[in-house]
Order: C-alpha cells, then structure tokens, then sequence
C-alpha cells in the first residue's frame, strides 16, 4: 500500500479534475485536497488527488539525483 | 517419482488461470493434451508447442496453426475480435517463418448476438485478410443457447508455406533479442477499456497482421527463432524461448520500447506491461553479426517502426532483466491474467 | 546510465556504512515490496542488510471473517464493488473470485458509487480496504450523499497502531522502519515520533527508495532514532489536514483484528453512528464470524519479521499462488508470494556480487 | 430490389435456429459471411460453402475445413467429444476426395471442467487419430470462465490432399445416391440420452472416421459429388447437393435403411430419422454405370456395410419422396434442431 | 409395393365415388394431419377430395393466457416441464423457449413428477395440455400421490364440445368428420353418435388413414350419417371405462376459451376441489388473463375450416415457422406451418396426377 | 394429437411395466389398464398405456390389406 501516481491538473469543476497522467488523461476527485489549482501536480491514489507536491521536480529523479550526486562526493570525501 | 508427483498435482478441475498463457497453461498441456501419440505429421508437431506444426511437402513445409478468440470486449480501441482472429493465425504462421495462404473461420456465436454485431465483424475480418494479402476459405458457423455461451467465440486456423520453419527453440548464446515495436499496447489497452476506466486519450490495441514485418527480418538473414508474445506477454514468451532453447536471456530494462501513455495507465493499473498481450508483435532471435541488418530491415516496415533490441542470450537458463538502477532480477512467466489493483 | 551510476553509488555506501554488523530493516508498504522486487534492489544490497516486510499490504492483513462477510454478500445477489487486489484473497470457503456473485472490480470507491447511482434497482456494496492513505476517500464518497442503494464494508486499518503493538510483542529482531510514504502523505510523520527506533519516510522510485534505505542505514549506523522525511516534496510534517478532518467526521477509531495478530487496540476505523447506515454489515444483518485462521500458516510470524515464508511448512506445497492458504500467498506483494515467484532471484544476488 | 428486401428481412439477432444447419444457418451466411471479398486462395473457397476448400498446390491440391463441437451431453452413448472433433473433420475432408494429413484442435474449456474428462476426451482423440491414420500436429487452449461458457467447444481443423477435388454441387441427371449407412443413429441417439428418456436398450451415435469407406468409392469410381448428413440431417444435405447442382433429387421411402431402433425412438419422440445429425454417414452421388461397384466398394468396409441407393437424380429442382404408399412429397430442409414432441 | 398397390386402389375408388362432388373432409387430430402430410395423402386424392384439418392439435388451441401463466411460472423461478410441442408457442410477449425460467422437456407427466420427487427444493409445474388421450394421464398421477413441489397447469380440453360448437356455427362447409383414434380409444365412439353428420374414426399408419377417408366418403356418398370404426383394434364402443372413471374422479367439466374460438361451454376440464392443492394457478396466485389475440391472424376461421392460411394476409410475412402470430404456425401440425413447410406439395398432387 | 406407439409388455411391477417397442424397450405407467398381463400389445401415449389392443395383427397392415383387398375386389365386381 499505497500505489499512487503523479498526475497534474488541467481542468476542474467541482471537486472532479481531468489530470494528466503522461499521456493519458482521466477524471479524478479532488475532495481531499484544499485549493487544488490548475496546473498543480499531485499525487492520485483510488482516484483521488491524496496531496498536492511541492513541484513537478521534487518527484522527478532530479532532486534525489542531486542530493545523491552531493552524498556520493560527501562520502568519498569521507 | 519426481515426475509422477508433478503429474499428481494436477489440480481436479480447470481453472482460469490453465488459460493465461502462463506456466499453468503448460503443465495442462503438458499434462493432458501431451498424451497425444499422433500428434506429428511428419515435421513439427504438437509435441513442439510452437506457434504451428510444419508438414514436410515436396521441397517446402506447410505450416498449420490455429487460435481460439474469446475476447472481451469484442470491439475495443485499436480492433476488434475480427481482425484479432485474423491477426492472430497470420502472425502464428509468420512466426514459424511461413507465408500465410489460406485460413478458416470456425464461429461460435451465443443466441441473440446483434447481426449488425456480425456483420461489422466479418467486414474487419475481410479488410484484415486484405491487408495481410491472404484468403478465408472455409468456415463454421454453431449457435449455443444464451444460457450456454455469453460472447462469440471465433476459431481461426490457417495454412502458410515455407521452404525453412523457424523454431521457438533456436536460440544460441550471443544471438540478440528483437522486439518489432511496444510492449503491452494490446493488454492495457483492453483491460483499461474493459474495466470501464475512462483515460481522456485513447490507449489501442496494437493488434495487426505483420507477415510482412517478418518477411523482411527473415529476408535480411539470421533470425534463428521467433514468437509472438500474446497471452502471457513477453515475460511469457521470453521465458518459454529459453527453457526451450535451453539458453539465458538478459535483457535491459531501460532498452525496453513501451509507450508513454502505455506506462502511465500501466502504472495507474498497478499492472507490469511485460505480462500482458500483444497482438501485432514479434521476439524474435537474431544471429548477433545479423542483428542491425535486420533490425533495420524490420525497421522499414509498417509494423516495424519501433524495433530495438532488447537484450542478448547467453549460456545458463532463466530470463534476468538488468533494471534501471543496475539491479537484477528474474523475468518470471506471469501466473495467470493481469487484475488491475490500487496497492 | 545515471540512474543506475547513483544507485550503485548508494549502495556502495549502505555497504561501506553496515560493514561489520547485521541490519533488518522492516517496511510496512506492498508497494515499496513491488519496488524492492522488481528494481531488484535486494540483489544491490550486502549481504548483512535485510529487507523484510512488515503488516503492510491491507490484502494480506484483511482477515477471513471479513472475506467471508463480502462473499455473502455475492451469494445473497449483492453487486459487489472491490479493488482488484482482494479478488483472490481467500476466506474459509470461498474468494470472491470463485464466488458466484456479481464482482465488479473498481479504481475507485467512487466508481462503485457512480454504479450503485446508475443502477437504482441493485444493491451495491463496496468492500473498502486499505490504511490511512484510502480511507479518506471513503470518507470523501459517504460525505457527498450517495444513493441508498450504496454501502461500504469498512475494513480500513490504521499503521501506527500496528507497528506499536508489533514492538510491543518484543519478539521482532528489527533495526528500524522504513516509513510508508502514501501512508504518511495523510498523516503526517509526526505520530511516528512516538516510536524510539529509527525511520525514515520514503518515497517509491527506485531510487527514492535506495535513498530512503541508505538514510535509514546511516541512522541506524549513527545510533540515532528519529524519523527522518526522505520524500519530502509529498509528506509534511502535519499530513493533509483536510483529509484528516474528513476522516474523523465520518469514521471513529476502534478495535480490530488484523490477519495473522490477535485484535489490536485503537487500529481500526468504524463508521460513526451518522453514517451508520452505509454500513453493510448492519444493513445486511451479516455478523463477522471470528475462527481459527488455516492451521500451519505462519504469516502471523513472517508479518512480524521473525519468520521467513520458506520457514513455513505449506510453503510451496499446500499453499501456493494458484491456491493460498494465507493472504501473504495472496497479493502480488504478500511476502510468501513474493518469495514463491521471485525467490531465486534472492540467489542472484550473491550470483550477481560473487562473479563481478 | 428483390435481393434487398430479402436482405432486409435478416432478423436483428441470431437465433438458435441459425445454428441448427438449415435454410436459416444458409441465410445467415448468404447474408453475413458471403459478405467477405477475400474468400479463394485459388482454388475452391468460402463462396462454395463445400465440405471444405481446396487450394492448388503444385499438381495437387491441399483442402482445409474447420468445424466447431458443441455437442451435449460430452459423453455419449457410441462416443464423445473427442471422437466426434476428429471424426468431423476427417470426413469433412473426405467429403472434398482429399486423405486427411493433419489436423488442429482449439479447445475452449469452461472454468471447473473437470481434468479427468480432459484426459478421456483426449484419450478418445488419440484413438480416434490412430483409426483415422492422422495426425493432431497444433493446437489452443482457451479457458473461460464457469459464467461465460457452459460446456467444452473443440474447434479441429485439418488439411488433406487430393489429385481431384469432389464438390457438392456435382450431381447429374441419371446420378444415383448412395447413402453409406443406416439414417439418424447419432441424432437420434444424442436426443433421447440427452433428454433423459429411458431406453432399455442402446440407441448409439454413428460417430466415426470414414474415409476408408469414402476411399473405396473413389477407387471403384465415378463418384460425382458428396456431402456428410450431419446438422440437418439427410434431409437438409439432399436439398443442399439439388439446389447446388441444379437437380432434382428422387429417394423412395422404403429405401432409406434406419435402423428398427431408430425408427422406434424416432416414432416415439416424433422426431424425423432424416432430420437430425449422422456423424459417420456420407450421401455420396455416382454414375449411374458405377453406382452397383461402387456401392459394393462401399459395402466391404467397416463403415460402409449397410450403405444403400436411395434415390436418383433427375432434371429439375427439389427433393421428392415417393412415399410407401405411393404419394409423394418434398423433403423439405428442418427450420430448427428438431425437439421432442408427443402429438 | 404391395403398400403402394392398397393406398392406389383405394385412391382410385375414392375417385370413382367422389366424381361429380365437392367433398371436404375434417379431421380433428394433430397426428392425422402428420400422417396425411408426411405420406403425400392429399397427392394421391382427387382434386374434388379436400381434407382440412380442425381444431385437433392441442398446442394450435391453448391461448395465449395460457402460455403467458406459465412464462410468467418460469420467470418466478418455478422448474417447468413441458411437451417439447408447447415450446415454442408464442405467448403475449414470450415462448417458454424465449424465457429465461429452467424449462425441461418430459415424454410424460410421470416424469415431471418423478423429477420433483427428486428435487424436494425445487417447485416443479407440468403444463398438462392434451385432449380426452392425455387427460387421463395427468388423473392417474395426481391419483398417486404425487409430492407437495409438483403441481400442473390444466390445459385439458374435450373434441366433442368443440365440434358441437363448430357445426353450431353453422359457418363450417363440411361434409364429414374423420375422427380421432387415440382420443377415441379412451373416449369411446358413442358420445359421437350425438353429431347428425358422416364420422369415420381412423388409425395413423397411412394405410389406415386411406382406408378411413374411403369409408368416409362411401359414407358421405351413399348419404348415410352414422359413426362408423374403422380403427376398431383399439377403439371400443365405450372406450377405456377405467381411464373414464379416473378422469371424472380427478376432473369437472368446465368451459373454457380455445384459441381461435371464444369460451366453448362444457369443453374443458378443471381440477375437482380435493385436488385443487395440484392447481399452479391457485398454488401460485396466477390469474389467466383472457385479452385480445393477435390481430390479423385467422387461426379462427383456419380451425373451422372457412378459409385457408394462404387467405391470411400475415402468411409467410409477419408470421413464419420461426416467428409465429398464431400457434397454427407453431405446431409441426399446426395447419398454417404445414402449409408454409410443405405447401408447395399441393401443388406436387396435380402436378403428379397431371404427368401420370 | 395424439402420437400413440404400439407396444408389447415384457414385465410387469405394480402399475409399471417394461415394453418392447420393436428393439427398444422402455418403463411405461399402466395406470389406465383394467388388467395389463404379459404379451399384452397396448397402445402407449406420453408413457401411458391407454388400451389393449386385441392383437398385434390387428394393428398392422395384415388386416387392413385384408379388409381392402376385399373392397378392391369388391369394388373391382360392382
Ligand atoms: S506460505 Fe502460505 S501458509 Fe505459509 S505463511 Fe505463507 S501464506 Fe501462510
Ligand atoms: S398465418 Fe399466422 S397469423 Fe395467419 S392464420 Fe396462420 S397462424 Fe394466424
Ligand atoms: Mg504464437
Ligand atoms: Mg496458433
Ligand atoms: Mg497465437
Ligand atoms: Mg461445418
Ligand atoms: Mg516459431
Ligand atoms: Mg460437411
Ligand atoms: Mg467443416
Ligand atoms: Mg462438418
Ligand atoms: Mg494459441
Ligand atoms: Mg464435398
């Protein structure tokens, strides 16, 4: 538990979205978020946006690549 | 003893899962329908478990071969069990190398199924034959009661000729591992429509005829085996070249073609591209100093588009995907039809 | 390329840091179990570092009371709305796979209660499982009116709870947690705070999660114990208080069993006396039948981390994927599944680290 | 504007009826199938709507047919299944003059079929194989689930080779019609088993593989068409071969060897001896020069020793019966699977 | 061929004794039409010979109300067991075939019952539909104490009471009866000597039947009005006494509406208040809904033998063997699917009597 | 109405009786038969016997090719 998905908001009415998911776009409720906004990335799980994230970025492998990429230099400095 | 134990486990009954494509469908085979002592007409026959039989005439072989269509629904994004049924027996002919002449049509249909149903189905059929450049010669055509059966159920077998059949077991070490284009577009895209899932863009099968894809691989030299991955997707059929050409398949994860959109829903399915269908694709097994010649080859077909190269074979046994972040694991034959779950 | 150059990075490191001493370290999430497996990350790790599973996978921990309760309710023509996940887990008689009912499988709770709207004259159940991270999405559907022909099974289960009565037990030999990352997407990392071991939230990439192991080992190593937020861009400090709130409005805390424990006080959610009509089991007159779990299945012990699947003496034999005895046969991400389809890949691992 | 409104008149859906092998089974396929444009590999094909096809190969020709089995119960008195899957298509093949080579089997199977009845349907393809001295070389396995099908299908296929293909439609004026054996034991048998009626004694299914029989009336000559009695009994074939050939087919009642068993079942059940299925039976026209040599031909084999000349061909069109008293009728072909009656 | 000699020679003196006159002849039996069409009778007679048949086959006379009380039975779960002959015949809106209810076929009512018997949780309802022949054997088991699950639907009716009201009519242009044989062996010829017209009572085996359209129309000729045996091996002047007295132990006479007819007094039978428990309709609260039938069709006037099917305009077009208006086209007997199946053999009588 | 079959008894149990239909044999009711013996020909409908019949040459063709050869005759002298 839990599978979640990164998707982001391009359309809402309501507490429903369309959000893209890579390609693929679906319907997803927004009941537990507080200000869902379009454009905004968050996680979907059951179909439900669980938490909107900081950034497109902060999920992407970008941020662990550079965090890692500082450990690596830490520890070999180690 | 050992083999005598295998046999008694058997389960009393059949289940669905005897029918995914995976091991258990094996050892129904290979425990019932293996007892068959005429099973072979003089080539290749049912004791092989290929994608056909091949029967030696003349100088050449005849290829024969036939599939059961089942599914559900019968008209789906990308196709429909019409052009399927056709798809299905020509690629199942090109997989044994053969060039597919002539095919039947054995239709099972459940009382009360619309004709318009029926016709739409035979006029896929029709243009599918034209595309794949062969014939429907003869057919049959049963009604069961709506209690009895609850969809059309269409048998295709066919006949191809080849001077050369090429094996599911003729993997060497060294050989390449093709694959003629994306993994597992047919699967997701039925069981995303299946389950009512609604995606905005539009997932499709991929289900098509690709003789001619294979016509230009075999023309350009070296393939040593073929498969089609349909039920039990490439995890199926790769674990089941190697048991047969008693080899090892490494394969690359991040080599592996599969849509952007085919992920995503695959993803939010919680389902592995590798397990599911295909319908328009081939693994096919190259000699290594053939590999780009015919990659390109494919690679100028209709159907060949997406080609790469996915791994190589090796000495040993089993199928090891080398993943992403440099990790290894087996690629295990799926255990039965894909679910889609949420944990 | 990159990807993998970081991860053997890390994993050189975990190696380096655990050199010496023997490190469990157990997750409680089915889904950082997929990742594990199949990005082959054991296979990364030194010998004298170990993943298990904790009671992580809401399948495996669903006991069979409530498998047989939701069969019933197939066999009295219910329609019955589950997500995929449950379809095999078996009850004493009957999954819901071999039952003769109407099974609908959904992605959603709110699918099932589109369905139970478009069809007035059928009687929906929905079979709701899940922890912290889906429960507030049954809370969300029982907020916003669904038909009366709608109801839910609450089997929802709460981490936290789990995780203390497990330490509690004193009987599992474990190094720290790796926290479950959707879980604490809801609930905040906060309430781990109660819990004097290491942990570390992490997030389910690949990477993401050889991050998360390699913060956990460098706590461990450190002899530090706090809990540490390795997926920060999605778990705050305080949760999705929204989420929260909705959760309390519709759902009260309670206790519940959990498959292959004994009843775990304050672990379970019940509906609060306000929606008490969307409960099934009320609705329907059916009452949970407590019994003796299958005779010989360890799955209690291998949830706890004190027992491996191939300690169990059915493994393989009598319960097998195609017919589980227990639920941890069940999931894709039930350890004795796992062990069952991926266990030699446990072999190639030390394969893979002695021939290079 | 005939054949429109005639088009027009195809009911929305199938119906059982279509299925039962008379002229509703011929109008769903003028209507639907004969729709497909690629139908002919060059020889005899789909538009034939023959026993088979047949497509040149060299100076040979190959013929394929197809045929699903649906029947019920699965076990029979006489036979199964099993027998009945390899005995349909290898007459089928016989009925087009070609020695039956190889054939497929595609088995769609219902969830919780029991294995043990797998095992004894497949030992009786094997038997059945090896009386017909051919081979099971391919196959497919389909399971689906107990909701979605209620009883096993077997589709088989199967290709045989002749020098010269025999038709249905080539009946001459002066032709005489043999019929290879005794009429309507197998439906007759399957209807009283199936609904449950107690005969004390054994009414059996004709099921069989007959083309030693068939082999011998080629070889004495002068076989000018053939057609295996099967759905719709004799009854539908004789209007089938007429109306294909352009004659009329003649058959004096008392000529028509049934069996006193039949007979008495068939009197009791109100059903017509000549309306149900035969399984191991041709309807076979000769030369009238030949019809005595090849009738004994016919008469040393093991399935040919109660075979008779029931008729002859005349110009015209129809099938007459000139009764045992003396009056004549059509045997016109049955509307559905005939039912049980009591008035 | 000695067959072939007999049925000539009797065709000829039927010839010579019928030349000059319109003879029509009615028979009233289902199996005597069988017979008729299926031996090419009507190709050996003259032109000047017509045989028609009249309201004799029992599945052509039930109404539609009748069929729709047992599909409404089917459609409520009750296991039906039927003559294979009702199959098909069109109710309101549904067959039984088209039903989705659990429909067996007997050979007998001895086997619905001894299928209750055999499904104590089952509720088994036989449609006893017959003439004066098959009414006795719905007596002889509810004589036998048959189990509490099995009841009957009475669909029985009696020949005399519907030939009384036929020549009452006065609208039917006939000049004789060729009586039933299987309803007269139970029945007896005396009740018959009631009717002022030429009555032969004839066998089923071709020859029999040529023989009992000969002494018909002897009879009709010769101008005599009597009710002559010519099937005396099984028909007696009384008739089966003991079947006789178990029908009116079970039975009263009641009247009841025929399809085609209006409700004919004194023509059908209904369960004796000691047996009423049998009742289907009573056990399970059905009332017959008596309604319009079919417009258009002309079954009516067909059983009285004032027009022919080829006079209705829905012949072979809105009504067909395979979606029947009227249960004339039902029935393999039923005079109307006779005419569509083997009509074109009208035609091969003259063409035979033509060429010869 | 109605299909009737001649038959023979061959057995007889209380109010059943095994009968021969010409190679086939069947149980069949006796219900309605005052006394049913052994050899008895009976007409038998919807697996009742409905009636003895006097013998089995009076139901077939023996009598009948009697009765109208004496017609033909007859007729053939008038
Ligand atoms: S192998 Fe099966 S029985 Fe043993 S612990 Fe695992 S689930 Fe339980
Ligand atoms: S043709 Fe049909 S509608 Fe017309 S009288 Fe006959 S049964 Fe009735
Ligand atoms: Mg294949
Ligand atoms: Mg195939
Ligand atoms: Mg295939
Ligand atoms: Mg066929
Ligand atoms: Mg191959
Ligand atoms: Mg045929
Ligand atoms: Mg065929
Ligand atoms: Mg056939
Ligand atoms: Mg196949
Ligand atoms: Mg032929």
């Amino acid at each position: 538990m839990c599978l979640a998905v990164l998707a982001q908001l391009k359309e809402i009415k309501g507490n429903v979205a369309v959000a893209d998911f890579g390609g693929l776009t679906q319907e997803i409720r927004l009941d537990l978020l507080e200000e869902p906004r379009v454009d905004d990335w968050v996680l979907v799980h059951t179909g439900f946006a669980i938490q909107v994230v900081d950034e497109k970025e902060a999920l992407e492998m970008k941020k662990v690549l550079d965090e890692v990429a500082a450990i690596n230099e830490g520890m070999d400095n180690a | 003893m050992e083999k005598l134990a295998a046999v008694q486990k058997m389960p009393e009954k059949v289940s669905l899962i005897h029918g995914a494509g995976g091991e258990m469908m094996q050892s129904l085979i290979s425990g019932v329908f293996a007892a068959i002592r005429n099973n072979n007409a003089g080539g290749i026959g049912l004791e092989a478990l290929d994608d056909g039989a091949a029967i030696p005439f003349g100088d050449q072989y005849i290829v024969l071969t036939t599939d059961n269509h089942v599914i559900k629904p019968i008209f789906f994004p990308g196709g429909d069990i019409g052009r399927l049924s056709i798809s299905g027996t020509v690629n199942d002919l090109a997989m044994m190398g053969a060039r597919p002449i002539a095919l039947t049509n054995g239709v099972v249909i459940p009382e009360g199924f619309p004709i318009e149903d029926l016709r739409r189905i035979v006029r896929s059929v029709d243009e599918t034959l034209e595309e794949a450049g062969c014939a429907l010669v003869t057919g049959d055509t049963k009604v069961l009661p709506k209690e009895a059966l609850d969809s059309i159920i269409i048998n295709t077998a066919g006949i191809g000729i080849t001077d050369n059949p090429i094996r599911d077991c003729g993997l060497k070490p060294g050989n390449k591992i093709i694959v003629t284009g994306t993994i597992g577009d047919h699967g997701i895209a039925i069981i995303a429509h299946r389950e009512g899932f609604k995606f905005g863009s539009e997932l499709r099968s991929d289900v098509a005829p690709i003789w001619k894809t294979v016509e230009a691989a075999l023309d350009a030299g070296g393939v040593t085996a073929m498969k089609d991955p349909t039920r039990g997707g490439v995890a199926s059929v790769l674990n089941e070249m190697a048991r047969k050409s008693g080899v090892k398949i490494v394969v690359r994860e991040e080599s592996l073609p599969i849509r952007q959109d085919v992920r995503a829903a695959a993803d939010m399915l919680g389902i592995d591209p590798l397990e599911v269908a295909n319908e328009g694709k081939a693994v096919i097994g190259v000699e290594a100093d053939r590999a780009e010649a015919v990659l390109e080859a494919i690679r100028k077909t209709r159907y060949g588009r997406d080609a790469v190269i996915i791994g190589s074979v090796e000495e040993g046994s089993g199928v090891i995907m080398k993943t992403r972040i440099g990790g290894q694991r087996f690629i295990e034959p799926p255990l039965g039809d894909p679910v889609p779950r949420v944990c | 390329m990159q990807e993998e150059q970081i991860a053997r990075g890390l994993a050189d490191k975990i190696e380096k840091l655990a050199a010496g001493k023997e490190i469990k370290i157990m997750h409680v999430c089915g889904t950082h179990e997929y990742t594990i497996t199949k990005s082959g990350i054991r296979s990364l790790l030194p010998k004298n570092v170990k993943v298990v599973m904790g009671p992580g996978c809401p399948v495996c921990v669903t006991p069979q009371a409530e498998i047989d309760a939701i069969v019933e309710l197939a066999e009295k023509g219910k329609v019955i709305c589950t997500y995929g996940d449950l379809l095999r887990v078996p009850g004493t008689k009957s999954s819901l796979y071999d039952s003769v009912g109407d099974i609908h499988i959904v992605q959603s709770i709110s699918q099932a209660a589109d369905y139970a709207r478009e069809h007035p004259d059928r009687e929906v159940v929905f079979m709701a499982v899940g922890f912290e991270t889906t429960a507030p999405t049954t809370a969300a559907v029982l907020l916003t009116n669904p038909p009366d022909n709608f109801s839910v099974l609450v089997s929802h289960r709460l981490i936290p709870p789990a995780m203390k009565w497990l330490m509690e037990q004193g009987e599992a030999n474990l190094s720290g947690f790796l926290l479950p990352g959707h879980v604490c997407t809801i609930s905040g990392s906060e309430e781990y705070g109660q819990f004097k071991v290491p942990q570390v939230i992490a997030g389910f990439e690949p990477l993401q999660v050889m991050y998360g192991l390699y913060m956990l080992v460098k706590q461990i190593v450190e002899g530090r114990a706090e809990v540490e937020n390795a997926y920060a861009s999605a778990v705050k400090k305080e949760g999705n208080l929204k989420a929260k709130r909705m959760l309390s409005e519709v759902f009260e805390v309670c206790d519940i069993m959990w498959r292959g424990f004994p009843v775990i006080p304050s672990s379970g959610l019940k509906l609060k006396p306000q929606y008490e009509k969307y409960d099934a089991l009320k609705k329907y007159g059916i009452t949970l039948k407590g019994g003796a779990e299958t005779r010989g299945c360890l799955c209690n012990e291998i949830l706890r981390g004190v027992k491996d699947p191939v300690d169990c003496k059915l493994f393989g034999k009598a319960c097998t994927p195609l017919k589980p005895v227990g639920a941890c046969m069940v999931s894709t991400e039930g350890a004795c599944r796992i062990w069952y389809t991926y266990g030699k890949a446990v072999k190639s691992v030390f394969t893979a680290k002695n021939t290079k």
